[in-house]
């Protein structure tokens, strides 16, 4: 098996830089599939016990569909060819796409290793939605939103400022590792689906008064954020897509953020609530990570703690705001996280970004937070645009919601005719 | 005295919880049972066999009350649970010969 | 501590590229190490919670006896010498092995971490009996037939198709990274071990009806296959042994090839229970990737797809039949996924095998074909007939099973004196 | 966003072999970081569910607080300057820090990849006093004195040994990856910790009979072994600094020293209780870690197999010693484990350290096992002495330990006011 | 009317719930407890300390009766779980006031 | 023969325990329960959202014995178990028609 040098039967160049990279691309983006591990274990964890199955399907589903479609077209739509607004190149073999952009990266490293990075960062966004469509959302309707997602709606903004032709990052709009094409477009899709489907069962009372329905199992929502937080030093580290000097900066920058965040989250929670609230520092973690995405590459070790800090402060009013005045059932906070986090970090980028960076774009600070700004807003409308066109699409065909006497009984006996936990005595 | 034991559905527990709230009841205890009665549970797939569900979550409600109050409960009870569907639950009411509160000693329906 | 230059101390030789590719194999091996963890999580979370913890004593122990064993015999047996059948150097010291094949290995990388890649592959093997027959064996019998599995049954037939020098080896055959080696050969091992020591109490009435026993913790089993996937990639990325351009080809085969089969063991279960199976999907997954496992190296996207597919398709079948048919209780569905997807995989990469490849190795497609099938039988015949043997020894002696009401208090009580969930109420 | 060569905006050196170890590092860094969520889990599944939230929020504020007083003055006190006793420079950005020894790493990696990677190790001292203050200490109280270790206890003992002008360094003492350093000194915390908080209620009996409180989730605390033992390749692997020939020794013999304790560990408490002790058996495989830490790089398989033995074989007695004797309330073995494997490896590192490596040192064995010896000592004096001062300040100002009635509730309800596992039903 | 408490081991559930039918038993209620009688438990070692198990788990089925039928059914479930070993458990008799069915508001007998 | 009906705060289990082993009661059956009484339970806090812990788990100890030594051990019960606080819990006693051993097939309070 070993030792027949395999390159050879593919016939490709094989010099050893560039076998480098592609080892580094590969290894990040491994890592960055464990955030599949990740996600399904915080949003079971933070959810009811008589769910935490159908969780678990969506979650395989939603990669496992993504993985499909995306190689067949997403990945077209988003790298193919020059268009400034939507890709043309590669449908049905991702590996044959061109254009200035994918060219280059397929040049760079080998196109399979790029292929699989970006596979893996797709997967990530549907994943978002899962959390706060959680425990009463049809599997069929999440299946096939999911599957929208990196059919057309991820790969369409992703091309806008991922493909060095798209029309925002011609602007000079940075996003580097996806505050904004990840997680602020996971979180849009995330609040019109939480919003559309509707809160679950008992989470308001007729007179609106909010009732809180705490996640069955903290200690592996907590092995889940601890995964993710893992894996995020994939997602960050791994879009340089090469063995870079910048390498040990960014892993840096990021971990202080999530610290930064945490902590003041465990601090205002302490004071506000009287007592250290654990899954919102937990989820202040996350807000950490997501807001220092967007300029790891470029902010020192001081801006990323203050990026880290303004997410943390945020994260808690973003959660009472969608909570209490949005009216948005989030069972586990995704949209707070991922689209606050999100928004914040792109902004930030602007403020804490280093001179020679901007001086690299030829764009003055006043300018770049301005481009920033551009590309928060125009993702922000056309995605909740899509999505929502979608959901509805889906709501009225084949429905979004499971019935109520399912919903109560959990989705795990309804959608799928087990319970997760046969062994336990479960309080329903 | 009377003790009643009501045997409902887990997504009824917060009905009868306000239920027994407004007849002024002064305490309840609550267990997580499996019980079949005439609902007989129904078959599942398992990774490919099939297999019964004949037992299904039920709560187990139970109150000591004033022999007086029994009938006046009871009808609030039904009132409120019934749905008319199998499955909808049962009362079944007890004497209690005594009832003393531990941190006083006091005995009989004061206690209660 | 640090910068003394530690090769000095050990006197090798030192050259940027054999060291980068230790450092590959390093990583990758690394990442397998962690099936361990995958494995144990997910025969915990299918089984009952009443035998939870001896599950992981199983686990735990069978790994630590391998590592010592293989390290002492069972890499001597396996790879040293030039023997067609068994091997003969390295006897109490691996790093002492020599051999054509074995001396090759050792010069491109270091012994130590060409040893330690083997040492957790062959970790994996004795994992998968133990899924197979849990609940119900006694943990000395399995002890010891896990530890007769890497003393010789696994460096034995290994020998035959890793050696380079082994009768198989020579006559082409082709398991890239183990669907037969390991994956087919934990299943023949496990398919021996569950027949020979029963079906566990009341899994089949006296009638022969099926009682389905769900396992207890659908979430845990869940977070066992996203880690067996993520070390997975470093199983089939990490048997090129360099770095390699092909690195990129194999990680997005290996997703592409998971993805299919659970996509495909979803919908045919929707279809046939009328509601999707998560385990048998997350199963799906892990058929998916033992079956891509074998021709990861030279079969492309869509050959991927296919034999993904193709093993999800049969998946299904599978475990009914092993459960329906051959009476055997596979707690875990060990034996489906194993020896299903790896005679699958090992057979299709002759079908999907690129051109290539059969030119380097100087056959025809029928050639090929006829080879991979000679090694399925091959190993099937002699291992099934060796773990049998093994097995029958160990019932005349230490005894296969624990008693009746050993079994049903649970073995963690019986085995261990202890209860895995001490706080937790739980249903007998 | 890619492909801009991120260095050019950082205007640093670039070359290949650089960055490669750059590379290396992180990516076991980003390996360590893992060690939080095994610390958590094990720590979560050894003890009572009514604790669960409570042991994750400690967790995750020492990681965090230690992050940000790592970067801010522990790196300096640690790495900076040249004075044998404690660190003088780089306080308030470590990455200004100068020195002979912290210029040579800085040089030869870059700042923020050896910051990040010391990061991630001190992070893991803290932890190890959780699980032993575990159930009962207040979170103000652990939060203060988790933040004084990283602030100048594990800086100041750091210094002497890794810091190649610390005065224990100088002598020639060895402690390749933590063993003294990490572990020994987290033992000494955590029992100073665990003696001056008291026993928790119920654990003795007014007589002295000591009465076992059993760990609510054996499974979830055994994938916190598999986790650590994942993440402790990295520690040891990583520590070379670079990528080194020695890699696959350095892994091969971690490996076999965790595999030879944990195995002896079985066996042992096979022998002494009549059944194997599974809680036991996974401290066994964490001894045999801590020991072969000290010493990976300079002993041999056949050393390390010893090393891991006597860890083994120690253990089961320190953990008796530990409860029985100095009536010390340790409820996950953190004080056995890490102090006592991390003495018997510092030691044992004397015994079997290469002939080689002696010569480098310039020291004769018996010299060297002196030298070994006297570090040990050092440390302990030194930790015990000032980690008690912290925790009788502690004691007298915020107090250490919950009021009785808030640790029979539980900490999650009386600190966080929540139930980590609100659907089941729990036994209190 | 009557309820007979019936407390079993855990295993031994599947055979009284065969039996309960077989008897035309119409409902049961089942409920996880712990338990000591005569088997008073045993001791283990955790970690090296010895501890006391001396509560084992146990099943407590419930079911009501017509008063009539008492005697046939506890013969009946003394007959197919009676091992002879100490642990078999026991049955106790109580009874009942009243019984009512929540669907339909019956009482009494009719209720069951 | 009666049925006395602890019900406890879960901490107090072992003092209960040994309580009843100083008694020599023969058995007792213990539940996990969630109940309310004069202690109304607390508000939290849970991700910035208010809710109300209304039941408060509590443990549910039975214990079957002869009517004759029903006052000697309600009394020390409330001797050990009674710190005046809210909470403290309360025994409920009923009338027990008979028990039944079933390994032995006794009847009455021989089969206590
Ligand atoms: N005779 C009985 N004895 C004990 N429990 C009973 C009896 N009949 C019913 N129950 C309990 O009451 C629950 C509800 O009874 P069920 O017969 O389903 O209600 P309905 O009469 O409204 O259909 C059952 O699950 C069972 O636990
Ligand atoms: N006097 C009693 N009061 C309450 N429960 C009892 C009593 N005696 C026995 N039990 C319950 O019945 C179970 C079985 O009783 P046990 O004495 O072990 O049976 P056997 O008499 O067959 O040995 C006990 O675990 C306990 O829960
Ligand atoms: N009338 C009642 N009926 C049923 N259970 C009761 C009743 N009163 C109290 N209980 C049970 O007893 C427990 C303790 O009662 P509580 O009123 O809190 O004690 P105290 O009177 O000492 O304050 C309650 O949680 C509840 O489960």
């Amino acid at each position: 098996m070993y030792f027949t040098n395999i390159s050879l039967l593919t016939g490709s160049a094989n010099t050893l830089d560039k076998n480098i990279n592609i080892a580094w691309v590969v290894i990040m983006a491994i890592l960055i599939f464990l955030m599949q591990a990740g996600f399904a274990m915080i949003e079971t964890g933070f959810t009811r016990a008589k769910s935490a199955g159908n969780i678990i399907m969506k979650n395989l589903m939603n990669y496992v569909i993504c993985s499909l479609i995306f190689f067949l077209t997403g990945f077209a739509f988003m790298f193919g060819g020059d268009n400034p607004f939507i890709g043309s190149s590669g449908f049905f073999d991702a590996t044959r796409a061109e254009g200035t952009s994918v060219t280059a990266a397929f040049n760079n490293l080998s196109p399979e290793s790029f292929i699989f990075f970006q596979t893996v960062l797709c997967g990530i966004t549907p994943t978002i939605v899962s959390g706060a469509m959680a425990e009463r959302t049809k599997l069929i309707a999440y299946i096939i939103f999911s599957a929208a997602i990196s059919f057309i709606i991820y790969p369409v903004a992703g091309h806008w400022i991922w493909n060095s032709k798209g029309w925002l990052a011609e602007l000079g709009f940075h996003d580097f590792a996806g505050s904004t094409v990840i997680h602020s477009l996971g979180g849009w899709c995330a609040l019109a689906g939480a919003k559309l489907v509707g809160a679950r069962v008992g989470k308001y009372t007729k007179e609106g008064k909010i009732y809180a329905i705490p996640g069955h199992n903290i200690v592996i929502g907590a092995l889940g954020v601890f995964i993710l937080w893992f894996a995020w030093f994939g997602v960050n580290c791994g879009s340089t897509l090469s063995i870079d000097y910048g390498i040990g900066k960014i892993v840096l920058v990021t971990n202080l953020s999530a610290c930064a965040s945490a902590f003041l989250v465990a601090i205002i929670t302490w004071i506000r609530y009287s007592k250290p609230d654990i899954t919102m520092t937990l989820n202040g973690a996350l807000g950490g990570l997501v807001a220092i995405t967007a300029g790891c590459d470029v902010v020192n070790s001081f801006g990323a703690i203050i990026i880290g800090a303004a997410a943390g402060c945020t994260l808690v009013f973003f959660i009472e705001f969608t909570e209490k005045v949005l009216k948005v059932d989030d069972p586990v906070g995704a949209i707070s996280v991922h689209l606050g986090g999100g928004i914040m970090g792109t902004m930030f980028t602007g403020f804490f970004a280093s001179n020679e960076f901007l001086q690299s774009r030829e764009l003055t600070r006043a300018q770049f937070i301005g481009v920033q700004i551009i590309g928060i807003i125009a993702v922000g409308i056309f995605i909740l645009a899509l999505a929502s066109a979608v959901l509805l699409i889906l709501k009225k065909t084949v429905g979004l919601r499971v019935s109520r006497q399912d919903e109560e009984m959990g989705l795990d006996i309804s959608e799928h005719g087990i319970s997760s936990y046969a062994d336990f005595q479960i309080k329903l | 005295m009377n003790k009643l034991e009501i045997i409902i559905k887990p997504e009824k527990l917060e009905v009868l919880k306000a239920v027994l709230d407004d007849q002024k009841v002064n305490g309840v205890m609550i267990t997580n049972i499996m019980g079949y009665g005439n609902q007989k549970g129904y078959t599942q797939m398992y990774r490919g066999s099939e297999y019964n569900v004949n037992l299904l979550p039920k709560v187990k409600v139970e109150t000591v009350i004033a022999a007086k109050d029994t009938a006046r409960i009871v009808e609030a009870i039904i009132k409120e649970i019934r749905t008319g569907e199998i499955g909808d639950g049962k009362i079944f009411v007890y004497e209690i010969e005594n009832a003393i509160r531990i941190r006083t000693g006091e005995q009989g329906e004061e206690a209660l």
